[in-house]
């Protein structure tokens, strides 16, 4: 059984729970705010590789596991790191081949999600009718039995690990709402429904005083992770903004050569003084 | 009008589009589209409603103030909507209008937000699709482009990202779907539109100082002629003043590629003082 | 063009908004609370008829509606009067064969309204396979085009108008959630959402300073009433308890003799003194 | 055991089928299930988790205390789950267990919850199907009935609400539920099982002082004998300790029609003293 009480876990046992070849998905946004960076670099630190990684709005914790060489595949409405504009991992990633990209729009991840969430096989849907991206993903259409009328059929999307950051949760892994709500903070939530695992790195593990506050509950969580400035060099709403001159001055400069990026990663994720 | 900038023309031309009463899906970092939006809102539709950043119709409309303070939406807003509900209010054809900014059109509307290039190898990729597909759902959508050239308005997309008047739109009626797709093309040389649904772009407009050859040479596919094509009823005073009280530091300069270093360094200099 | 700022009406004027012959439906739970028993007063008062209702847990609006013979169907997952008991209309209604009885469970009631609040005509779903219910209202199975499975097809609840009763929203139509959440008050924004007219009767209409307590905006409603204690005899949770006295002691006793009923409906209805 | 009620014996037995760290769907207006649950918490599964009225885990377990002092749920809970969290829980198979009070049982554990006679004409008609069809989807499912006859137990339901074990749960790999439908019946006469999924209900144990002819007798259709059918372990004072603690007023009998009115009394009655 499950110890509900108490699923507090270092980092690193929390990253082991990730496999290679896992499809892990994240949330956060904008795209430089509630990365669960200090997850992320563990990650890279014990080596995984061949993930399938999956955000609505992907930033910098795609970025650096690209640039990592940890992804086989994107599933991505955006990628990118916002008012810095391009991710550069991704944009060499795609002109490569490098990496499959699976393209959703905010709208047909949702409703790939919600049908992940509710435990159905695939969502009907309007939105992306006649696109590209619908035919090339093989994507198929379903009749409505009611109305004649051929719909998508976006298929479910299950995860095998999803990985938050938050400002607080408790011990047992109930997860409190933001204290400053941003845009789509409720993608969090829905995206995390739709993994096998959800590991919560918060800034801050203790009680959750009002109960209406709570935005999932410990029995949605499997994993809490203790990261403090854990989003860093990303922001986190209410607590710290993103880390713009680490961002501009050394990490853009060193994704331009990838030698140079070696050593970033040499410097600011296996040489990183964080807990684990 | 010499004097007028490129940026000032489209601002306007799009904050034409908006209509009184609209409700305004409005997009992260699009500030030439926020700059139409306040504009309309601060002159012919001051019953306008949209989010900025989920923030339901801050009563801050000065776009600069906006970036810079993120609590400012927040402190003068109305409501915040959650992502679940600014998309089923999408879906249930809540929203009335949508600017979108495409890197490839081609001549039924049809865009191409993703790569160009062969898809597997893209010689260039952009972040994704984002809400492109919004095209089949808001009621209507007004494309815009900052750069009008023939790399921009190609015969047949490198990617079809979003359908546009595909098949007369018969497809759009057989689905049930709210959005009636693109109504308007604004770019830095010219109005375009579609004369029906399916009938291929047509030039409506010219901007100021633009020519008719000059569109044309400018667009990678046949561009019919509309009747009567015209300049553009130039910005008036009240229009342009609007604009500057909306983005008094022209953030809307961040949409354009040669004025985007300027606009940077202004927002900058403008953070720093502040 | 609307007048987004200003939507505030009468109650008369309110419902007449209301067609015969259309599908109304109300929120609320449980039984007793949060049902807006003015405007269904007022429904009665202007001699309404042949309404198809709707409701997750149907409660004295529904009873009261039926004992005055305004009612052709019923499509509920309950209805009843919570520690009251049963619903007497709704029990005389069903054992006579006199209104309709269309039945959902709670799964497929959301299921149906869900699907009308993202604009698709069925929702695919597994709770009710095999029963009965699903045969006799002749819903359709739709097979997966990826798993080859079979799964319901519940088909969308589309609503011409649905009818709140809240503590407080604005004249423009914004809602302020309660300030005491009850079970399932998210129950009345999703079926609002899938009405074409919403009608908000409040407690209070007055400005709601604190925009992330908006629960549904001001686009989403039609029509605000000022209707206060407008709940009545049902209770509104953090403002009035359900009036059990008259409940038990007046309204159930005239529900065990027709002419009694025409009396209650004379004096409580016809009779009743509240603004209009 | 003359002394040991029936509400008492069934709720004991009810506790018995809550294992330590479930999570469990708890209905409203069920205190004969609260009991049980709140019992099973006090005892053998201080882990498990539960919603009442959507609050969870109230840490408040007097069943009277609740249902008198609306507040009291939202005072000691951890969190509160809305409508749509807790359908959604439930479709990903988040509820282990829930106890389910049909008015008719088959012997493939099938159950109406809707009407008694023919449905277009019911002689009795109930509330509604309310959750009956989560028989589909949460983990284990423990029905119960408070009064036992063969009008409950019939052979061919008047009307099917929810499947139990139809086509010996072969649909339920098909349609990949997470529900494995009816394990146990609890009843004031006896505990019925089903052998394997699609063989028909057994008589599983006796409560104290029935006979087996007496249960069969009850039963509008033949039962099986489980091996060893014998007594159900009393109720240890343990067990009935903690039932008292939980459930002081006995409101579980509520659930009871012989005695419902008593139990009403003994709540106003106390309602008017505090």
């Amino acid at each position: 059984m499950v110890d509900q009480a108490n699923k507090l876990k270092s980092l690193s046992e929390a990253a082991s729970l990730v496999d290679d070849g896992a499809r892990i998905g994240f949330g956060g946004q904008p795209a430089l705010s509630r990365r669960p960076m200090s997850f992320v670099r563990e990650l890279i630190r014990q080596g995984r590789r061949d993930l399938h990684v999956f955000n609505m709005i992907g930033g910098l914790e795609i970025d650096l596991l690209l640039g990592a060489g940890a992804v086989a595949s994107t599933h991505c409405s955006y990628v990118g790191l916002g008012d810095l504009g391009q991710s550069p991992h991704f944009q060499a990633a795609a002109r490569a081949g490098s990496v499959e990209i699976e393209e959703f729009s905010e709208f047909t991840l949702v409703a790939s999600l919600r049908a992940a969430g509710m435990d159905l096989p695939f969502m009907p849907w309007k939105t992306a009718w006649g696109s590209e991206v619908v035919s090339r993903q093989g994507w198929k259409t379903i009749t409505c039995p009611y109305t004649g009328v051929d719909l998508l059929a976006v298929p479910a999307t299950g995860l095998d690990v999803v990985v938050l950051q938050v400002s607080r949760c408790d011990a047992a892994g109930n997860v409190e709402l933001p204290a400053t709500l941003e845009l789509s903070y409720d993608f969090d939530y829905l995206i995390a429904r739709a993994a096998a695992r959800v590991v919560v790195c918060a800034e801050r593990v203790e009680p959750i005083a009002d109960p209406t506050r709570v935005a999932m509950i410990a029995r949605e969580v499997d994993c809490v992770v203790h990261a403090p400035h854990g989003a860093w060099p990303c922001g986190l709403g209410g607590e710290y903004s993103p880390d713009i001159e680490h961002l501009a001055e050394t990490y853009l400069p060193a994704t331009r050569v990838p030698s140079d990026f070696l050593d970033y990663l040499r410097e600011h994720v296996h040489g990183r003084d964080e807990p684990r | 009008m010499s004097t007028v900038g490129v940026d000032v023309l489209m601002a306007v031309a799009m904050a034409r589009e908006v209509r009184d009463g609209d409700f305004v899906s409005h997009g992260s970092a699009v500030p030439l589209a926020g700059a139409a939006l306040m504009t309309a809102k601060a002159l012919h539709a001051p019953h306008v409603d949209f989010f900025y950043d989920g923030w339901v119709t801050p009563g801050e409309t000065d776009l600069a103030a906006l970036a810079l303070d993120p609590g400012l939406a927040r402190r003068s807003a109305i409501a915040f909507l959650s992502q679940a509900q600014i998309m089923e209010l999408e879906l249930r054809g809540g929203c009335d209008l949508q600017f979108l900014r495409p890197a490839q059109i081609d001549p039924l509307g049809n865009v191409n937000v993703s790569s160009i290039g062969p898809p597997e190898h893209p010689s260039r990729r952009f972040h994704g699709i984002a809400v492109a597909d919004a095209m089949t759902i808001v009621r209507r959508i007004c494309l815009y482009v900052t750069e009008h050239t023939p790399r921009v308005f190609v015969e047949r997309l490198d990617f079809l990202t979003g359908v546009g008047h595909a098949e007369e739109d018969r497809w759009r009626e057989r689905l049930g779907v709210t959005g009636t797709g693109p109504q308007l093309v604004v770019t830095p040389l010219a109005l375009l539109d579609f004369a029906a649904p399916g009938s291929r772009m047509r030039l409506r407009a010219l901007m100021p100082g633009a020519s008719v050859e000059q569109v044309r040479e400018a667009t990678g596919f046949e561009l019919a002629l509309a009747p009567d094509v015209a300049e553009i009823d130039i910005p008036s005073r009240e229009e342009i003043a609007a604009l500057e009280a909306a983005d008094p530091l022209a953030t809307r300069q961040l949409e354009f590629r040669e004025l985007r270093a300027g606009a940077q360094a202004r927002l900058a200099a403008h953070a720093a003082r502040s």
